[in-house]
């Protein structure tokens, strides 16, 4: 605990999970006045996600062809999967012919790669990644794991269907898939996209309160904001 | 050798006081018990009063005072000097006030420190 | 070798002593002298290493069995040493002042078992798990089938089958 | 000049460096593929980019800074399109060159880079703000052997003017400051490939060290001016390099081929060399470019 | 017309009549001794006005009824009736300060003063040497007296030392007196200089023993350690009589015997004078304890006034308003700081912080310490001034050399004082009482002093020419000093307004001075109107505010060089104790006090060599000098300590962000283009020709390309907001150094755009600073964070700050860059000219830094209910940025009139900037401030307009809504990265940054401390040892004479 927090007048909860920073607790200002500092409610934007409706139906088309063919994808390799990636870059699959690209963070990624088995601990990272990305945004399951536990399915730490957390919009079944099988996803979403399908982020804005129930099943420590922005 | 007949009263006591003088202020200098010092300053006074004297002495005339013996109108042809004699008079008065004064610190300096000892008076320095 | 477990045997009254592999024993010792013991190696005996420690869930017998590994790299020696404690009062003396990185272990066994280890630091912080409030994992009282039905939402229609079984019946269909 | 006219004709070039800029970006991407043996991005990824990111459906903003930010950046690269004439001899293509000089461009290069920063900063990520840090303290180096390039072919040029230090390079291929001033192109052309941004100084936006550096919470259409801004600064910079270095241009077929031979000479380098830390590519500028720039002006001196 | 005589007789009479009375009617014979000592005074006063009112010459009066050499013969004058006056007056306020001890020590204590006084009045006024001696000695011994009866620890030792040295003094002088006699046959001295005898080896000895007898009286360094232990030891009311009554006495009599000696005797005055004034004031410099501190204070202005009487030969008629004017300073502020050390009542330095209960106390203190130094409006100011001057025209550079470097010494332990006064850690202890009788004798001799400041001005040559309304305003506001604050800041700005009224018809056809003038009038009104946030009555900021804005305006208005140097001094002072008033200034006050002293001494001294052969101080003949190379580097080096060139610039950062809030942007915005008004005006006399041909040109040149790069660079290193500032003043100052040694039309013009500039942003960013620090309460950058959102007025005149600073267009900064660059060329300065640009670019680091570390990144959240600066902070912020913005449309409106200033004088003719409506143009390129402005503007609104309709529904999220690789950020604090921004930089030219100068500066600081502390040990606290010290000095002085 850095003596940042040290000074301050940290208030003991109920919640033993809620980290130490997360708690309610008062500075003292400038001035000597006390400031009573809520983390959770103060540094984090409260408000619910809201639906961003498709525009007119041409125009749609139109742009839903530009995001299909500039899938931007977030480095972030969950499990044993991540190692198949970086191979998808290089000269023989060559993704990037397909307008697929790694981007380092979520805020211009529009594709989340769950790449293999899910611990509740990377799970927790995985939602606060994809819901810090902006609408329309898609997720590709990498393996057996991520569709119902895979080798892991009986263990006390691993999720064992991703749909319950995320709204998938490709699974790709295998322990583990090779590149092709992921350039073939890749395919399969870019035709969802263009077809107007793919609006897993609407999607989970409306089952919000079913997802979210869902995640906090299994995330008991979660501090943090109940949505990501 | 020194031809005493060519010595007359005038220089033998410039010299006395002279020599006086410098072993005056040697002591003053060199002695380290403070009524030696105050000694040693009276020493130099003397020796001041009589240099005082000599310089105004003139040969084979008398002490500037007037009385039956010197004649009122040629006082000045007969009679020595009389200036440094008044001088020497006031000097010896203000010396007697300095010696006095230094010895009324010597006593008061001893009943602070016990001890005449002027090495013992350096608290002030720098 | 020789000497040293003599000497062990003399001093600490180590038992079990066992050859595993070459250049590595295995031994038994009562829990209140593992850190006397360890100490003993660490400064004179030239085991500078502390490789690990683990734990053994022994349900059977009500104990806890704690491994300790030290190596001597210059002679290239490996020493286990064993030492049980109590499954109810599951509690053990910290060695973290012998070497550092052992209130790494700990902390995870603490998590994982269950063990206590009093003094040694961050020893309570969760270190694989965030906000696990159930009974330690690997205690084996813990079902972890169980848990993983009621919390992770099983996806119906998967069947578990024995291996051998399962592929006898697929390559070799026609044999019982 | 009718000012409706020029405005005119000035968005008309802007969009002509807009294009040129994309496709300059993508035909560069195409030819490293092909260096490294892959098939590559389609030749028009770079707008399907830049259509994808004003498509986007949601936006963030973290504070009236970070919504100010882009509007700088692409101001700082919209003002040094309109400050460059673009085309030597044809008054319709100088745009506004006559309010400032060579000077003018200078500066006002920071004033983008100030509002990235700006932008970045209100994000209020630490990888934004230690990106620029970097990028700054770089820029100080990058800028100083530019600096002297500039002052040796004003000294050379007598003149500070854009439009008349190309006037001084036409006649012949032989009367480019590349020819004539070798060293104060040499110089410039280290600087160059430092405010490009391409390996070796590319430790700003480096994505293995902190992602995508400044704009790291940029998005959607803040994130589509940004790259608005970087087809248009590329060529823009390319064409000034042009313009003070190789003759200038008198027509935009002229003005094309060689901004793509500058802006190839600075994505070629960075193909081969490895990243610089910052506190390594700094001495390195301050060495043998700022040597080679002192040399350019010693030249004149002497 | 009463007689001396009288007077004389009636202080003897009541000594004697005082001494019969009982302790019981000790208030009657206290009254009895007042009024026996106001009669004298009284006497003097009459004869003084007598003396003024007609010119009759001294008179002479006999005793005896006999004319010399039956008698004794008093002379009285204008001098010996001042001088008694001043005697009488000390010997009145002594008895009245005094009245408490006095009261404990009965009858005797009082009959002693009266003999004492008596003493001093026949010293004065007898013209018969062995009458002198006798009350020499009476004097003394009264003294002796005195001291005895003072009952402080060691006073009885000192007072024996002190005896046995007056003893063996005394004995020479007798024997002198003797050996006089002998030669000459009288006594009285008029008799014995009309006899115009032939000078024989034995009347040399004779005079010599005269002389070095009446000169050990005035405790020559180094043979008075004796006097110093007295000081130390003695009731600071017996010290206060013997600096100001025997000293003022002994004095006299040395001037009364000169006539008798040979010529040399002057010399030997002189030297001895002026090594007693250095040597005394470089051992001063590591002393602690307050009284004997004051010791060789007192020993080293003596020295001084010795020297002026050596000096009266060369002086000739000026040497009256000399010695007058130094004189009383000595006198009144001596005597005072005595009393004042007797109301302190303890003796470390440190202890003097108890001034600060009472504040009129520590306002007399600085009156006194400021009047030793010599600052204007104090007499010895004048008195100095005038002093050097005669020097110089005798070509005495030597002699001025030591005068300014004994004074500056002596400024170093005065300041160190005043800074323990005003900033020094509060005693726990109580306070003592102030009573009538200390309080009265102090505050009339501080109002006095103001009187004596009058007095010297008016009879001091040129002193006429002195402008002395702003003085006459400033202590209006001294007297108003109960008034609250918004009261006294609305008659300050009114005053401000008034002066710039009254003063622009002068300048308006001058651009070059009235953009100056704008600068100073205009900021400081600006910088005032900050001040109205200030609550309570803020006391003793109006005055100094007022002073230094005085100052600077006279820099303008000056047309010769006494008028430039009072200013200049009148500036220091105000800047001085502005700066001092910031929290932990002592130190950095300190520093800026003593760069500015010897930077002021270094100008006087090149004013000093500029006047020699010549007539007239106007500013004129600083062209025409006969030294041109000294004057020039000298007065220029004198003013880069104000610009805080590299090498004098380690006042400046602890100065500048240690002040006040709203003072840092009057010290650095306003304060420094003092400096860099007095090169334009040192330039302006080389002229330009001889400018080109002078390498000093070159050397600045470089000096300024050399401070911009490193004052930048340090900057971008700093984690304090303010001195963040101070350093980028300090490399904007280079800027302006560099542009200045130009010397060339577009090289000034690059100047004064820089001086502008520099005024209009730094005072901008310093306010808006100077706001934010004073709502969050640190100055540490990375503590602050994200206050754009509490502060957004604050953060846009930052913005606007930093864009001037950063040179980026449209704004003026840019202005500055683009004549810079031609300049360069133009000049062929490349490569200083490249380290310029180099520094600009750098320039841009800290900019980022400022404002990103303080308004943006995440807000912290003890800062979360800070508030908007305060308006009064917000309004010259705003008037600032509006000027700012027209600067930058529209710089022909200043820059075309300046051009054509410049170009029609005869200095830079040629190479112009040439206008063409708005657009400027050089043969090398073209500028149009108007129309770039006009074309960014409308660009960046379209831009904005487009951006806004495409993003017009973004959710407005927090400060935690960040990516952080999927984790969530630990505390704002963590977050916020701002501290040691430029890390990587550091590694890579860090080690420019390394603090050598100041290192360097240290290791002069401490030698000059360590030798001062060696040196001081000969005076070892033996009485004998100070003995032989008298024999010897009086043996080395005459092997030397003979």
């Amino acid at each position: 605990m850095t003596e940042e927090l040290k000074d301050n007048n940290i208030e003991q909860v109920e919640d033993k999970f809620l980290a130490p920073e997360n708690r309610k607790h008062t500075v003292t200002g400038p001035e000597g006045e006390i400031i009573h500092v809520d983390p959770l409610q103060d540094y984090y934007c409260n408000e619910r996600p809201k639906a961003e409706d498709p525009r007119n139906k041409i125009v749609e088309k139109f742009l839903n062809w530009a995001r299909a063919e500039s899938l931007w994808v977030l480095g972030f390799g969950t499990g044993c999967g991540s190692i198949e990636i970086p191979p998808l870059l290089s000269p023989r699959f060559d993704a990037y012919r397909f307008g697929v690209a790694m981007r380092a963070t979520p805020r211009q990624s529009s594709v989340i790669i769950i790449s293999g088995y899910l611990a509740v601990k990377t799970l927790k990272r995985v939602i606060r990644s994809y819901e810090q990305m902006q609408n329309p945004k898609f997720v590709i399951a990498l393996g057996s794991c991520t569709i119902n536990g895979g080798m892991y399915w009986d263990s006390y730490n691993t999720i064992n269907r991703l749909d319950y957390y995320l709204p998938v919009d490709v699974y790709v079944a295998g322990c583990m898939p090779r590149p092709e099988a992921i350039l073939a996803a890749f395919d399969k979403l870019k035709t969802r996209i263009k077809e107007g399908r793919a609006e897993g982020a609407n999607e989970y804005v409306e089952k919000f309160d079913w997802y979210k129930a869902n995640q906090k099943k299994v995330i008991k420590n979660w501090n943090m904001p109940d949505y990501n922005w | 050798m020194i031809n005493f007949n060519s010595l007359n009263i005038e220089t033998v006591s410039m010299g006395i006081g002279v020599i006086l003088f410098v072993l005056g202020v040697w002591g003053i200098v060199s002695q380290k018990n403070i009524i030696k010092i105050i000694i040693s300053f009276t020493i130099v006074d003397t020796s001041i009063h009589l240099i005082l004297v000599s310089i105004g002495y003139i040969r084979g005339k008398s002490a500037p005072i007037i009385d039956a013996a010197i004649n009122k109108e040629n006082a000045a042809n007969e009679v020595v000097d009389p200036l440094p004699q008044a001088l020497v008079l006031t000097a010896i008065v203000i010396g007697l006030g300095i010696t006095a004064l230094m010895l009324s610190y010597a006593l008061r300096m001893y009943k602070e420190n016990k001890s005449l000892d002027i090495n013992k008076f350096k608290a002030l320095k720098w | 070798m020789e000497n040293l477990i003599n000497k062990l045997q003399d001093m600490f009254a180590v038992k079990d002593v066992q050859d595993s592999k070459k250049n590595q024993i295995l031994l038994t010792v009562k829990a209140s002298k593992v850190p006397a013991l360890l100490s003993f190696l660490k400064e004179f005996e030239g085991f500078k290493v502390l490789v690990m420690i683990s734990s053994v869930d022994w349900i059977e017998i009500g104990k806890f069995q704690l491994s300790y590994i030290v190596n001597d790299p210059d002679k290239k020696n490996d020493l286990i040493i064993r030492a049980f404690i109590s499954r109810k009062e599951a509690s053990m003396i910290s060695i973290h002042s012998l070497w550092g990185h052992a209130s790494t272990f700990q902390r995870e066994i603490k998590e994982m078992y269950g063990i206590d280890f009093p003094g040694s630091p961050r020893v309570d912080e969760p270190f694989l798990l965030e906000g696990w409030d159930d009974t330690p994992p690997m205690r084996r009282d813990f079902d972890t089938k169980k848990y993983s039905e009621e919390t992770f939402f099983p996806r119906p229609g998967r069947e578990s089958n024995d291996p051998a079984e399962y592929m006898k019946k697929r390559l070799y269909p026609d044999e019982k | 000049m009718d000012i409706v006219k020029k405005i005119g004709f000035v968005l008309l070039g802007l969009f002509i460096v807009l294009n040129w800029g994309l496709l300059m970006a993508g035909i560069m991407r195409k030819i490293i593929a092909r260096v490294s043996m892959r098939r590559g991005i389609k030749i028009f990824q770079p707008y399907i980019n830049l259509i994808k990111n004003y498509s986007i459906r949601s936006q963030l903003t973290h504070g009236i800074m970070f919504y100010l930010g882009p509007v700088f950046r692409l101001s700082g690269g919209v003002g040094i399109f309109l400050f460059m004439p673009m085309i030597y001899g044809s008054d319709i293509w100088n745009n506004f060159s006559f309010t400032g000089d060579l000077i003018l461009i200078a500066y006002f290069m920071f004033f983008g880079m100030l509002g990235m920063a700006l932008g970045a900063g209100e994000g209020g990520h630490p990888y934004s703000a230690i990106g620029i840090s970097r990028g700054l303290a770089q820029f100080t180096a990058i800028e100083l052997p530019l600096t002297l390039a500039i002052l040796s072919i004003a000294i050379q040029y007598q003149s500070l003017s854009i439009t008349e230090i190309v006037a001084a390079q036409q006649g012949s291929i032989l009367n480019w400051t590349l020819f004539t001033n070798p060293l104060a192109t040499g110089a410039a052309m280290i600087s160059f490939l430092g405010a490009m941004g391409h390996s070796p100084f590319n430790v700003v936006m480096a994505p293995q060290e902190n992602p995508v550096g400044p704009p790291t919470e940029y998005h959607g259409t803040f994130l589509g001016v940004l790259q608005t801004n970087r087809a248009i600064l590329h060529v823009v910079e390319a064409v000034l390099y042009m313009n003070l270095f190789f003759g200038g241009a008198n027509n935009w077929i002229e003005l094309i081929v060689k901004t793509f031979f500058i802006y190839f000479w600075s994505v070629f380098v960075g193909m081969v060399f490895p990243r610089f830390r910052v506190d390594q590519s700094i001495p390195w500028l301050l060495k043998l470019p700022v040597l080679i720039g002192v040399a350019a002006i010693i030249v004149f001196i002497v | 017309m009463v007689s001396p005589i009288s007077s004389i007789a009636v202080l003897l009479g009541s000594a004697f009549l005082v001494g019969l009375f009982k302790k019981t009617s000790y208030s009657f014979a206290q009254m009895l001794s007042l009024l026996a000592i106001a009669f004298p005074l009284f006497v003097s006063a009459q004869w003084l006005i007598h003396f003024i009112g007609t010119s009759d010459g001294a008179v002479m009066l006999y005793t005896a009824g006999a004319k010399p050499p039956f008698s004794v013969s008093l002379q009285i004058g204008m001098a010996e009736a001042f001088l008694t006056l001043a005697v009488n007056l000390l010997g009145l306020l002594s008895i009245i300060y005094l009245m408490k001890p006095f009261k404990e020590l009965g009858v005797k204590a009082l009959a002693l003063l009266l003999i004492l006084v008596m003493g001093l009045n026949v010293i004065i006024l007898s013209r018969d040497i062995f009458n002198i001696f006798v009350f020499l000695e009476i004097a003394s011994i009264a003294l002796v007296g005195l001291i005895l009866l003072g009952k402080r620890k060691h006073t009885y030792s000192a007072g024996f030392k002190y005896l046995i040295a007056v003893a063996i003094i005394s004995s020479f002088l007798l024997v002198g007196i003797a050996f006089v006699y002998y030669f000459g046959s009288t006594l009285n001295i008029d008799d014995f200089v009309a006899q115009n005898l032939i000078v024989t080896k034995g009347l040399s000895t004779a005079l010599f023993l005269l002389f070095i007898a009446v000169l050990l009286e005035l405790k020559p360094f180094p043979a008075n350690g004796w006097a110093l232990d007295l000081y130390e030891a003695a009731h600071p009311g017996v010290g206060a009589l013997i600096s100001g009554g025997t000293a003022t006495a002994s004095l006299y009599v040395l001037y009364k015997i000169l006539p008798m000696g040979a010529d040399y005797w002057s010399d030997v005055l002189i030297w001895v004078g002026l090594i007693s004034f250095l040597g005394s004031n470089i051992l001063g410099i590591s002393q602690k304890n307050a009284n004997r501190l004051l010791g060789y204070s007192s020993i080293g202005q003596i020295g001084l006034l010795v020297a002026v009487i050596g000096f009266s030969d060369q002086l000739g008629s000026h040497f009256e308003a000399i010695f007058f004017s130094l004189f009383i300073s000595h006198f009144l502020a001596k005597v005072g700081l005595f009393w004042l050390s007797g109301w302190v009542g303890k003796t470390e330095l440190t202890a003097w912080s108890i001034l600060r209960t009472k504040p009129w106390l520590l306002l007399v203190f600085g009156i006194f310490l400021f009047t030793l130094i010599g600052f204007p409006p104090f007499p010895s100011f004048f008195g100095k001034w005038q002093l050097i001057v005669d020097l110089a025209s005798e070509h005495g550079f030597n002699w001025i050399v030591i005068i300014l470097a004994g004074s500056l010494f002596e400024g170093i332990y005065l300041f160190r004082w005043l800074g323990y006064a005003i900033k020094g850690e509060k005693s726990t202890e109580n306070k003592p009482l102030l009573d009538w009788q200390t309080a009265l004798p102090i505050g009339l001799f501080a109002l006095l002093i103001i009187g004596a400041g009058y007095v010297s001005n008016q009879w001091m040559p040129n002193g006429q020419s002195i402008n002395l309304i702003p003085v006459f305003f400033i202590l209006a506001l001294f007297v108003l000093d109960f008034l609250p604050a918004w009261i006294k800041n609305t008659i300050s700005i009114a005053g401000l307004v008034v002066y710039g009224y009254l003063l622009y018809p002068e300048l308006s056809d001058d651009t070059l001075r009235l953009v100056f003038a704008v600068i100073f009038l205009g900021g400081g009104i600006l910088t005032l109107i900050a001040g109205y946030s200030v609550k309570g009555k803020r006391a003793g900021f109006f005055p100094f505010a007022l002073m230094m804005f005085a100052g600077l305006i006279g820099l303008v208005e000056a047309d010769n060089l006494l008028q430039f140097f009072f200013a200049w001094e009148l500036m220091t002072l105000g800047s001085y104790v502005l700066i001092i008033r910031g929290k932990r200034s002592m130190l950095h006050a300190y520093n800026y006090m003593l760069f500015s002293l010897g930077g002021a001494y270094l100008i006087f001294m090149g004013m000093a060599m500029a006047t020699a052969g010549q007539s007239g101080i106007s500013l004129e003949i600083l062209r025409t000098t006969a030294f041109p190379g000294w004057t020039y580097a000298l007065m220029a080096i004198g003013f880069l300590t104000k610009t805080a060139a590299l090498g004098f610039h380690i006042w400046l950062p602890g100065a500048h962000a240690e002040a006040e809030s709203d003072v840092s942007p009057m010290v650095s915005g306003i304060l420094l283009k003092g400096g860099v008004f007095g090169l334009i005006v040192l330039f302006l006399a080389m002229g330009g020709e001889q400018a080109q041909a002078n390498p000093l040109v070159y050397v600045l040149g470089w000096l300024g390309a050399i401070t911009a790069l490193i004052g930048n660079l340090i900057a971008v290193f700093q984690e304090d907001a303010k001195k963040l500032l101070a350093y980028s003043s300090i490399g904007n100052l280079g800027y302006v150094l560099f542009a200045l040694a130009f010397m060339s039309n577009i090289g000034w013009m690059t100047a004064i755009t820089y001086s502008l500039n520099h005024f209009l942003f730094k005072t901008l960013l310093f306010l808006a600073i100077g706001g934010v620090v004073l709502r969050v309460k640190t100055h540490n950058m990375h503590e602050m964070g994200g206050l754009i959102k509490q502060m957004p007025l604050s953060f846009i005149a930052v913005l606007i700050g930093i864009i001037t600073l950063a040179g980026i267009p449209p704004l003026s900064g840019y202005a500055g860059k683009w004549l810079f660059y031609n300049a360069v060329i133009a000049q062929g300065w490349y490569f200083q000219g490249a380290i310029v640009f180099f520094a600009g670019t750098i320039a841009f680091l800290y900019c980022f830094k400022l404002i990103y570390a303080v308004f943006l990144g995440q807000p912290k959240d003890k800062f979360r209910q800070v508030k908007e600066a305060p308006v009064w902070y917000i309004i010259p912020q705003i008037i600032l940025i509006i000027g700012i913005m027209v600067f930058s449309a529209r710089p022909d409106l200043i820059l075309k009139p300046v051009g054509e200033l410049l170009s029609g004088s005869a200095y830079f003719p040629t190479d112009p900037l040439n206008w063409e409506s708005v657009t400027a143009s050089t043969n090398l390129g073209y500028w149009s401030g108007y129309k770039i402005m006009l074309v960014i503007g409308v660009m960046f609104m379209v831009l904005l307009g487009w951006l806004l309709l495409m993003s017009r529904k973004a959710q407005k999220i927090k400060q935690f809504d960040i990516v952080y690789a999927g984790e969530t950020p630990f505390t704002p604090g963590t977050t916020h990265f701002s501290h040691n921004m430029f890390a990587p930089l550091y590694r890579a030219i860090g080690f420019l940054t390394l603090p050598m100068i100041t290192q360097s500066w240290n290791r002069v600081n401490s030698t000059v401390h360590d030798f001062a502390d060696s040196a001081r040990k000969i005076y070892s606290g033996n009485g004998q040892s100070y003995l032989v010290q008298i024999l010897a000095y009086v043996v080395i002085v005459y092997l030397i004479l003979f």
